[in-house]
């Protein structure tokens, strides 16, 4: 890489001036330093394997793990559908077993959380945004990014195999807690649990070469003029929650292997002197404590890969569709990182009740409450950017304002969960159902699909249709909110989480009647979500064209060569940065944006933002 | 210091250099090659995953009833009838740092472009390294002998044949791994793939350059510096 | 229809059914009243900022929806505001965390004229063992379970001999006495939780854990699983029967101790080898 | 061109002697380690010496063999934060092991007697 620093002959400025990292001194007013780096050769495929199947484009490859994602969401689906037709209509699906149930119950946790959720937001919106954004050409290791996908595929692939081998999958729960998950008795401890473990242990290998790609062509591969405070909080989310994913997963593997040595062969890292049955097994000595421990390690960041990319890209649409810059920047970047590193010192709030050294109770609550400042002055900021704004009240625009009710909603619970005596009764029930569904399931995927009505015409060139829309969004916001709002009810009474009948005591019984409404809720939300599959159906055959940069935005994606945007982004040259992307509304400007691309010559009379 | 030198952007030592380098635009780590700087992103998040497995085995031996093996006793090795402890770890400590001291200095010839002495200095790492496999292949063969298994071992805890073989096998597979890549790097270099501009590598569009040798360097001084903690934490405690 | 009235709606909603709600906490039965009150605290505030924001949220879509002609105001940043909000944001959490952690200090600090119970667990049932004459329980291992000793106790600590042994996933416990919960497990995670008395801890094997608590009403009240334990984890219950002090007596005197246990079994042994000798 | 091209080589390139320093100084502090087995230390003393030999040996590999200390601090730094997770982790699960410990030795072997 450190010849050819001179390809850049043709659009180095004159200014010989150095820059220093502040303003430059130099008399033209648009000066950007000349590129450290040469343009970057890309690979381009011919035939329809090398085009579509082991594609090096970033843009492919963020469709093939947004289609994945989708295929393991609505399988996902089904299993919460099975699971809330047993909870609100006992025996009315026949071939309802505990066993089913708890298998369903698993699979269902796992797969939102790390094959739909992670895999679509970093995967998926990464993949296909980051280089766009960021304005490079594609990720910096094509190759290994294309690898990447065809693991997570592989991987995904092994998950649902484990539904048709002997036992069927793992009914552990998602977390896995041994001793229980690899005990016989337990539901798929025999293969189910050993797939789910390679599984997820090439998901890990799979991701790490995804995420080597986001860091490096973020950190090392932005155009000329983008520094890191003029990206749009998209990257930075996902950025941040690489970060996180790069150094939680680790932990993740690592318990994966010890409980698949336990499993294989009979050591007993997690696995204490146990009697099953009236027999003493094999094991002694381990500490199922440190399994949770270690997955804890992984699974709070885990919280966050999936809420960071969330918060970064509903700022953006929030940004656009009220055409106001979004209120305190620079907070929000802090408050990313800031709630991204501290994720690391939380995660034994997930354990008040395990029987951990309880004097850590005081640690992980003071921890886990100072988040909720960052977490709020984020909050904060996307209802100041609303005020004041010219507010579009589109379809993006409806999935925005349901995110921050859902969120305010399942962040202000976390509160309570955190919080370590409030955390004693509840722990273990359906408050902490209704809280995490709330604030790490509905809340991310108002914004995935914010984010799908908000994009899609540029991946397709088409607009999605707004009537169908706002019905969609419609049926799932208000349908969503009613199966969780009135859950943290049932965990106020104390029923326990993981319950497949409950209705044998007297105060689970008066929740009947409420159980019922939930589930025909949750069937309706479920069924809504064909209506977007319609939509694009539709769309595709007869959507109205979108053409260049059809919501006014200033960000880079929109400033493509072509719509949608051809292998290597922005044709002959990469475009050069002036500014940050949220110049909306600039008082003197002539039209209500700005892009990031246009110079300070072009704009001189307006009173931008100094960035 | 290393400067590498960026047009038009003054490049200052130190924290200030920091805050300005963090500032500006393009790239975050000035001069530094993508591919080195995602070798280094990749060590931090392996530094993690052996983080954890010697996490869980000080939190596993510090809570087990069970006495734990006194390690000088279990490595020792017999040499004429006189027991030396730890006499095996001691040649294989020596001679992972006689590796990682070859390739450092493949690494510095590489950049002053001689090629002959780099390529017998990746050589000679990748010999030290399968030299390495072996005598842990012969260690773990003498413990399997004498009756330690991953789930017993006639010398106390059970965890401690666990953790045994769980960590050195982690680490022994980063070693192969990366003797493997050394002999692959040996042949690039002698081949001439970073002479004359390089040759494009077989997955990717990038030209060959001698960066390479420091990457490989980078992750074969990692697995060095692992052995330091195992060494310390292993058969030292 | 205006989408902030159907926002408002559902926060209007959110709080209709909060004040009306049918499902609320089950009458508290131990001295956690303190866990309540965190909870209300945090209730009110919590929902006061929901509130507040969905409120703000609603008005801004009301007010500032979009119009041809309106420019919306530039202003990337003020100082002043976010501090503000900064602050009091901190000041609040810290009003919530430190009522939580004065009542997590309480949690794990047992009073020392508690009587300490053992609660062993297995998949799927409960049994429990008090400590004898001499106030101490025995100490147990896993290992040492069989018929004739089904807890396990350490058949050479003298302080095991007298310990009371319930083999029924019922107990009565002494109203308005502290007990110590200590929780053992022989094979998976259990979690013996009533939620009248608020408090839970799992049960680990390989470890003995504990809470406490202070039971303050008579009566029946139902023991659940609160941790996944497998496939019968839904049917995990228990019973405990909280008794003024005389009925609690009573009720202790009529039980079997592990000298008592472990005599029968020597009668049963003896029996054996009379009936085999004639 | 040309120019800056070298500047980049030999801000990589580094005298034989700090390599040679480098390596000899990892086998003295190799032995050093190795010497605390052979006499046998025990206590505080031993675990002092293990860890002062083992992080010196570690931040010469670092700082040296994989030229840290040459590169610039964005770089550096990035690597080092991190490890404040690491580090509040071993910390955490001593006290987590202590505690284990002493549970599983008073209610399994020890008792409420002693």
């Amino acid at each position: 890489m450190s010849d050819e620093y001179d390809n850049n002959k043709t659009y180095q400025a004159q200014s010989s001036e150095t820059m220093g990292g502040s303003a430059p001194a130099s008399p033209d007013m648009d000066y950007v330093r000349p590129a450290e780096i040469p343009d970057q050769e890309l690979y381009h495929g011919h035939s329809f394997i090398t085009k579509w199947v082991f594609c090096q484009d970033a843009k492919v490859i963020g469709v093939q793990y947004f289609l994945t994602a989708v295929f393991t969401g609505v399988v996902g689906l089904i299993l919460s559908w099975l699971m809330r037709l047993q909870l609100g209509f006992p025996g009315a699906a026949g071939f309802m077993t505990a066993e089913h149930y708890y298998q369903f119950v698993t699979m269902h946790g796992m797969i939102m959380v790390v094959y739909f959720l992670t895999a679509l937001f970093l995967g998926g919106f990464g993949n296909y945004l980051i280089p766009l954004m960021v304005g490079a050409r594609d990720m910096v290791f094509p190759y290994v990014n294309m690898i990447s996908f065809w693991m997570f595929f592989i991987a995904v692939a092994v998950l649902m195999a484990s539904f048709f081998v002997p036992g069927g999958p793992t009914g552990a729960g998602w977390t896995l807690y041994p001793p229980q998950t690899i005990l016989p008795g337990t539901p798929g401890a025999g293969m189910g649990i050993l797939l789910m473990l390679v599984s997820l242990s090439l998901f890990v290998i799979g991701f790490t070469m995804g995420g080597l790609n986001y860091l490096i062509t973020i950190l090392q591969a932005r155009t000329r003029g983008m520094t890191l405070m003029r990206m749009p909080l998209t990257v930075w989310g996902i950025f941040t929650a690489t970060v996180l994913a790069m150094l939680a997963f680790p932990a993740l593997l690592v318990s994966a292997i010890m409980m698949t040595l336990d499993k294989i062969l009979g050591t007993s890292f997690f696995m204490p002197t146990i009697i099953q049955a009236g027999e003493v097994l094999d094991y002694g000595g381990g500490s199922p404590i440190l399994f949770q421990h270690l997955f804890w390690f992984f699974g709070h960041p885990e919280v966050y890969i999936v809420a960071l990319p969330a918060f970064g890209i509903v700022s953006d649409l929030i940004s656009v569709h009220s055409r106001k810059n979004i209120f305190g920047y620079r907070m929000m970047v802090w408050a990313i990182v800031g709630i991204g590193a501290l994720s690391f010192f939380v995660w034994a709030h997930h354990m008040y009740v395990s029987g951990m050294n309880p004097w850590f109770g005081f640690f992980f609550a003071t921890t886990t409450l100072i988040i909720a400042v960052p977490t709020a002055m984020k909050v904060y900021n996307w209802i100041l950017t609303l005020w004041r704004g010219n507010i579009r009240l589109n379809t993006v625009m409806l999935w925005c304002l349901g995110f921050i009710v859902t969120f305010v909603n399942g962040g202000i619970t976390g509160i309570f969960l955190g919080n370590v005596s409030v955390d004693v009764p509840l722990s273990d029930t359906y408050f902490v159902i209704a809280h995490f569904h709330m604030v790490m399931g509905i809340a991310p995927l108002m914004v995935i699909m914010g984010a799908v009505y908000h994009w899609f015409p540029l991946v397709s060139g088409k607009f999605l249709d707004e009537k169908l829309g706002k019905w969609h969004f419609w049926f799932t916001f208000l349908g969503a909110y009613s199966i969780y709002f009135p859950m943290h009810y049932l965990g106020f009474i104390g029923v326990p989480r993981r319950y497949f009948e409950m209705y044998d005591s007297p105060y689970m019984t008066s929740a009947v009647g409420m159980n019922e409404f939930i589930s025909m809720a949750a069937f309706i939300v479920g069924a809504a979500q064909f209506i977007l599959i319609y939509n694009i159906i539709k769309t595709l055959k007869v959507g109205k064209k979108a053409g260049h940069n059809p919501w006014k935005a200033n960000s880079l994606e929109w400033l493509t060569s072509t719509v949608p945007p051809e292998h290597g982004n922005f044709g002959e040259r990469l475009p050069v940065v002036h500014r940050w992307p949220y110049d909306f509304s600039v008082p003197g400007a002539k039209e209500d944006y700005i892009t990031q691309t246009t110079p300070p010559s072009e704009v001189v009379h307006t009173e931008v933002e100094k960035t | 210091m290393s400067d590498p030198k960026i047009e038009g952007l003054q490049l200052k030592p130190g924290f200030r250099g920091m805050a300005d380098d963090t500032g500006s635009d393009q790239t975050m780590f000035k001069g530094v090659h993508w591919g080195k700087a995602m070798m280094w992103i990749f060590l931090l998040s392996d530094t993690f995953v052996f983080s954890c497995f010697l996490i869980s085995y000080m939190k596993g031996r510090g809570s087990t009833l069970v006495d734990w093996p006194y390690p000088s006793e279990v490595f020792a090795l017999h040499v004429g009838g006189v027991s030396v402890p730890l006499l095996l770890i001691a040649i294989m400590t020596f001679v992972l740092i006689t590796s990682s001291g070859t390739m450092a200095l493949a690494v510095k010839y590489g950049y002053e472009k001689n090629r002959k002495m780099c390529g017998w200095l990746v050589l000679a790492t990748a010999l030290g390294g399968l030299t390495f496999v072996g005598m842990q292949a012969f260690e773990w063969s003498k413990l399997i002998e004498e009756g330690v298994r991953p789930w017993e071992n006639p010398f106390g805890a059970a965890q401690f044949g666990s953790f045994f073989f769980m960590i050195t096998g982690f680490h022994g597979t980063h070693v192969s791994i990366g003797v493997i890549f050394l002999f692959i790097y040996a042949y690039k270099v002698f081949a001439g793939h970073y002479e004359n501009g390089g040759k494009r590598g077989w997955f990717t569009t990038m030209k060959g350059d001698y960066v390479e040798i420091e990457i490989l360097g980078l992750y074969w001084h990692f697995v060095d510096l692992v052995w330091v903690f195992i060494f310390a934490f292993f058969y030292l405690w | 229809m205006h989408p902030g009235i159907i926002f408002f709606l559902v926060i209007l909603g959110s709080v209709l059914f909060h004040i009306f709600t049918p499902w609320y906490w089950t009458d508290i039965a131990s001295n956690w009243g303190g866990m309540d009150d965190t909870i209300t605290l945090t209730f009110w505030v919590g929902g006061g900022v929901f509130v507040a924001v969905c409120l703000f949220m609603t008005y801004c879509v009301f007010k500032f929806s979009y119009k041809e002609n309106r420019k919306a105001e530039y202003k990337p940043e003020d100082k002043k505001l976010e501090k503000i909000l900064t602050w009091a944001t901190t000041l609040g959490v810290i009003a919530l965390l430190a009522p939580g952690l004065i009542i997590w200090n309480q949690y794990v600090t047992v009073p020392k004229n508690a009587l300490e119970v053992d609660v062993m667990a297995w998949q799927w049932g409960w049994q429990y063992r008090l400590p004898g004459k001499d106030g101490k329980l025995g100490t147990t291992q896993v290992i040492n379970i069989n018929d004739e000793n089904p807890f396990g106790i350490n058949l050479d600590d003298p302080y095991g001999k007298d310990d009371v042994m319930i083999q029924s996933d019922a107990i009565n416990l002494e109203n308005n006495r502290p007990v110590k919960i200590l929780l053992r497990s022989v094979d998976v995670l259990h979690n013996w939780y009533v939620p009248q008395f608020r408090a839970k801890m799992d049960a680990v094997p390989g470890v003995v854990t504990f809470y406490w608590f202070e039971p303050n009403k008579t009566g029946e009240y139902e023991v659940l699983c609160a941790e996944y334990c497998g496939v019968g984890h839904y049917a995990m219950r228990g019973s405990v029967l909280v008794q003024n002090e005389q009925d609690y007596a009573t009720w202790l005197g009529e039980q079997e101790t592990f000298s008592d246990l472990i005599a029968k079994q020597q009668d049963l042994v003896i029996g054996d080898t009379k009936l085999a000798q004639k | 061109m040309v120019k800056a091209e070298k500047k980049e080589q030999s801000a990589s390139t580094h005298k034989i002697g700090i390599y040679m320093w480098i390596w000899g100084l990892l086998f003295v502090l190799s032995f050093f380690s190795y010497m605390v087995d052979w006499y046998n230390f025990q206590g505080m003393l031993r675990w002092s010496l293990i860890l002062f030999f083992m992080f010196l040996k570690a931040g010469l590999i670092m700082a040296f063999f994989m030229h840290l200390f040459w590169e610039r601090y964005a770089l550096v730094n990035v690597l080092l934060w991190p490890m404040t997770a690491i580090a509040c982790f071993i910390f955490l699960m001593v006290a987590e092991f202590e505690y284990t410990l002493f549970s599983r030795a008073f209610y399994f072997v020890v008792g409420g007697g002693a």
